[in-house]
């Protein structure tokens, strides 16, 4: 299970990941189950009217965000998009941060500047504007390829931001230069209210080979399906020190931002029966994933708790930064009774 | 051309031009993301038009450079495109359309075509959503030779100033609204008054109304706003009339280029300080341009040094603590007329 | 040979090359010389500093313009773009208009507004932003389409321009609205300084197939091979209604602009074997090749007379339009004196 | 820091700072279109950088959001990018990089990142490039919070310029260059003067110098000038002093933004009549920036109304006889100061 994190491994999904000795999908459930119980927990907030704006949940896409990024190590760097609470998760594995971030606390991941769309934390970046990053983690997949760092860059984009042209300048670039960039685009076969059909023309692998990029795709929410994928796609890019652009083929359960899901509901239901969870929960014994479950509800409890605890930004926070706030105490403890490995 | 009840919010009043406008001319048609019924637009202005002209109503890929150039394509061949940005935020994505394309072809193709287009774009902060979909990124397009920027407040028929900006064969506008403003009433004048107030209007194409707590016969400060500040505007022209008993006579330009100085003029006669706010930063904005304006044409109207009041220079946060640091408020306001 | 333009055919080349009843090859030869003079002659008259500002010649490339929009009716548009001139003379065959332009004069085809980069003539355009015109003539194909006109567009590139984004924005709509819009990539092989390897990952072709548009390429400076290889795709854009991308693999044979080639001598060298109108002249027999280089000089000489003679704008042309002059004398008598079919 | 001769071009200061400084710091490099030897850009200002330096020039497709984005990438991860945009005209195709993307990322977040870049983009016309190729369209990126603007006239040594903004650690730089200038010779001041003027300079980072035909102890006119109008102005300047006996003192920044003013006031201390001039057209640029600034900082300096000369409300045409109606020139600005 998730360990405090130190300074060794804070940017390092890949070591946290080894270092629970569980077994692979105990690890990916759990992961998946946290990211799951946030979300829902946002929502609830929102709800209530405890958090304000807008927010994009990840809910039925758990397993690409375990698939890939568990493969990342130290300074491997992620660019996400609106849709990044999962990423982050995953990545950074502070679920308070994250909650402060979204309530506004100064002690969030960008101390209320940026919400959910815009944070940084460490190597992993987000940003609002649909396909216009694309350039930005291009240039620092490229900048890690000149200082020989061996990192690699992934860039998490939707189905729709295949519609923004800057994104082909990036990918020829990335290709042109032979950067260490995965591209992986999440189909989640909507747009906000747009279905693929109606924005996307020809066919999404082909975008990416037009470029000279290798590319796949895979349509499975098995997220120990897609760890095992993504494994070798990540080694190839590391190792060969190239671009590939690969299309995971899933669904999000939940509506676009905060309430304006018209999608019709029998696809819907089609897909949540597919949907990573149920598969990944039936992997272990009742008694197991009811001790997760209670586990990665105490984390978001607390998280949610401590962040409430956290003071708003003031004036002063216009032009000064908070420190990061070490790991929550919480977890020390919670690894305590936990059932680690 | 009628024009829409003084009751009827903004957010009707534009979706009731769009679908009068459609009706009425099959030429109109509106381009943008995510227009679909029942879905309508990301704040649906565009509620209802899916359905009633399936034919001319485009949802398209999240491209905004390339479907307000497509828009352009279309106006230069006799269509009437309305173009609806989602966010205002994303204007930008289509810069060198406007700039090097659309603000440009009709002269630099020594006027044999015109590009009779509007571009809808909302603006605006103050709702949480954070760096990259609350600017009001207006000034920055602000000057481009041939291309008009219009932007309706609710002291304007939002609606009509949108029929009026389609109608216009000449130029491209870009229409500013205003995202919290989509929930607001339009006031519209009667007899010179609207409620308590003393309102007038020119009597132009994008007309500017003026309103004062006094028949117009003094005041001691004009403040100049536009969009979502007209509001915040009258606000703190309230609060000092009745805390401080000052005339603050409120201007609300509907068209930002080309600006029409003369109703600030007429104003700064009576009152001779000028204040000019905006949601946006300062700098090389609208109230630059409208102080610039007015020392060059009225400078002796002038008894003490004219202000701006605008958003401080970060980007807007997403916590409304920030938020609310960074924008302009009606406090600001009061301070800078006094 | 060229007529006269009258409001009948002057914005319809299909009409005034189908008039014009001499053999294919003759006339195709024609229209390529008057290129390739016009051309040559511009050089000149910059190099005696008559001419100011700069140039993109099409020496080289003229096969492509004939092959292409002499397929083109009445109402039919063209986008084109820095190097447009050849696309200009085919279409318009007004090459007085082109050259007062050139020479900044108030009856040039744009008034001195806007130089060759940036021209319009009846249903012609052009526009210095590389690929920045795309939409635009996307946008102008949908109209037509939704008009009902039968019209379509063609867009001329080069391969650099395929760098950039908002040209794949462009091809999406293009695809998913079913535009009936030509885009014909001139693979000239450089974009300016730069050789397409290093400008271009990937394959041209496949650009337009990945967004589900029929694509295709020809690699040839045969006029009449082009002429029939683009009667056939213009016939399908038309009758289907529907997008086509073309590739032609092509040279440019003189600088970028005005004076800046430093392309490889033995590259240039073993292009020019192969240049359109070395192949054409050959059709012909030397006595007929003559008479129309003879009567192609006239008409090039008789364009520069004339532009010289035409005023410069002054302030009030800032806002009034000079209307466009009538056909030149000369070509009426040039009519006269020539060989018609 | 050693700063270039005086008698050396604009051009050659600029590219003897670009070998020096990516001489000195490997983490310098430059990008853009058509730079690589022997064609060394389009304006040949990066000529011998690919020849010295080949691992570190990159000379790109036609892409100019994703390259101007692409270095912003390197300069997040340790690299000191110079962007070479080939007309500055193409800049707005990078608006929304500018925008929505380098001026945020600082402070959005939380200043846990810095974007130190250059973008070089030669701007400016009277090279009968036309339309697209010849505008200043840097007032369109003025007023975005995170981003600086920086432009060298000849009053300012380029190459030094250049090597400070990349050395800023902490904000983007977008440097204007202007295309006529290239070939000028740099003038630079010793004890005071340069040639027969008085000159000083201010001691930034960016200096603004000011020029005179006087000591500094009296002066008409402020005239505020920068990049390529320095020239204009300082022609301007010459001839009314030496047919009118008028001192106009040329004000020229080398940062439009931020903008220090305190040189502006200065010399309007002694004057008290303020002109700005550009190349680009007026509306929300640059002069009404200064203005506003002026008119809120300095108002009871102001004995004038101030004036703006700018380019008129056109885009730029090709043919030179419409190019010189369009453009400012000595004689608006001769007019304007009189
Ligand atoms: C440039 C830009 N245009 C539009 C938007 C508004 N927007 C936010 S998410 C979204 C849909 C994105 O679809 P997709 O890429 O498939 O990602 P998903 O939301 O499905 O994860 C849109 C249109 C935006 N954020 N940026
Ligand atoms: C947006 C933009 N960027 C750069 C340029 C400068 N430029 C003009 S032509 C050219 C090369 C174009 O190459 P290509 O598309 O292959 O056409 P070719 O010149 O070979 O016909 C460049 C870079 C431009 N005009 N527009
Ligand atoms: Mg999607
Ligand atoms: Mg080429």
């Amino acid at each position: 299970m998730s360990q405090p994190a130190d300074r060794g491994d804070i940017a390092n999904p890949r070591a946290r990941f080894e270092r629970d000795g569980r077994p692979l999908r105990t690890k990916l459930f759990e992961q998946m189950m946290l990211i799951r119980r946030f979300e829902e927990r946002l929502l609830e907030l929102f709800g209530e009217g405890e958090l304000f704006g807008t927010t994009h949940c990840y809910i039925g896409q758990e397993a690409d965000a375990v698939g890939v990024i568990n493969h990342l190590q130290d300074g491997d760097i992620i660019f996400s998009n609106h849709r990044c609470h999962g990423h982050f998760l995953v990545y950074g594995d502070r679920p308070e941060l994250l909650m402060a971030e979204l309530m506004g606390r100064v002690t969030g991941v960008v101390g209320g500047r940026g919400g959910s769309q815009h944070i940084c934390f460490e190597n992993f970046y987000t940003n609002g504007i649909q396909g216009g990053f694309m350039p930005t983690v291009t240039g620092m997949a490229l900048a890690e390829k000149m200082k020989g760092s061996g990192n690699i860059a992934v860039a998490f984009i939707g189905d729709g931001t295949l519609g923004q042209g800057v994104l082909y300048e990036a990918l020829n670039m990335a290709s042109l230069w032979s950067v260490p960039l995965l591209v992986v685009v999440e189909n989640n076969r909507w747009a906000q209210s747009t279905p693929v059909e109606r924005e996307l023309a020809g066919d999404m692998v082909t975008r990416g080979r037009a470029f000279g990029i290798d590319a796949g795709e895979i349509d499975s929410t098995d997220a120990e399906a897609l760890y095992g994928h993504f494994g070798e796609i990540i080694a190839k890019v590391r190792n060969e020190q190239r671009p590939h652009f690969e299309v995971i083929h899933t669904y999000r359960l939940c509506h676009h931002s905060k309430s304006d899901d018209m999608r019709p509901e029998d696809e819907i239901e089609r897909f949540r029966k597919n949907e990573p969870l149920i598969g990944a929960r039936a992997w272990l014994t009742d008694d197991e994933a009811r001790a997760i479950e209670a586990r990665v509800e105490a984390r978001v409890e607390a998280a949610v708790r401590w962040s409430r605890e956290q003071p708003f930004p003031t004036p002063r926070h216009l032009d000064e930064r908070v420190a990061r706030p070490a790991p929550m105490a919480f977890e020390a403890s919670a690894t305590d009774a936990g059932e680690d490995a | 051309m009628s024009s829409t009840p003084a009751t009827t919010t903004v957010l009707k009043s534009l979706n009731g031009a769009m679908h009068s406008m459609m009706e009425a001319d099959e030429r109109v048609l509106l381009i943008g993301e995510d227009l679909l019924d029942p879905y309508g637009g990301a704040f649906k202005v565009a509620r209802g038009l899916s359905e009633r002209f399936p034919e001319r109503v485009l949802t398209t890929p999240i491209s905004e450079a390339g479907f307000v150039g497509v828009a352009a394509g279309m106006a230069m061949r006799g269509m009437r495109p309305i173009v609806e940005i989602m966010f205002g935020d994303f204007l930008m994505l289509a810069a060198d359309q406007l700039l090097n394309h659309i603000s440009k072809y009709r002269w630099m193709y020594n006027d044999q075509v015109h590009v009779p287009m509007v571009i809808r774009a909302p603006m605006g902060a103050r709702r949480g959503y954070g760096p990259t979909h609350s600017q009001s990124v207006e000034k920055h397009i602000l000057g481009m030779p041939g291309l008009h920027v219009v932007a309706p407040s609710v002291l304007h028929d939002a609606g009509a100033l949108l029929r009026a900006a389609l109608l216009d064969d000449l130029s491209p506008v870009v229409f500013v609204e205003n995202k919290l403003m989509y929930a607001r009433r339009q006031l519209s004048a009667e007899g010179g008054r609207i409620g308590e107030l003393y309102a007038r209007s020119s009597s132009d194409r994008y007309p500017t109304t003026t309103v004062s707590w006094e028949p117009f016969d003094h005041a001691d400060v004009t403040l100049v706003a536009y969009g979502g500040m007209v509001e915040i505007a009258m606000e703190a022209a309230e609060t000092l009339f009745f805390d401080e008993e000052l005339v603050v006579e409120v201007v609300a330009p509907s068209s930002l280029q080309p600006l029409d100085l003369q109703p600030v003029l007429d104003s700064l006669q009576r009152s001779g300080k000028l204040v000019v706010c905006e949601e946006g930063t300062a700098g090389a904005g609208f109230g630059a341009e409208v102080i610039s304006r007015v020392s060059a044409e009225g400078f002796s109207l002038l008894k003490a040094a004219p202000k701006r009041v605008a958003a401080r220079d970060y980007p807007i946060a997403n916590t409304r603590s920030l938020e609310d640091m960074i924008l302009p408020q009606v406090a600001d306001l009061v301070r800078a007329c006094r």
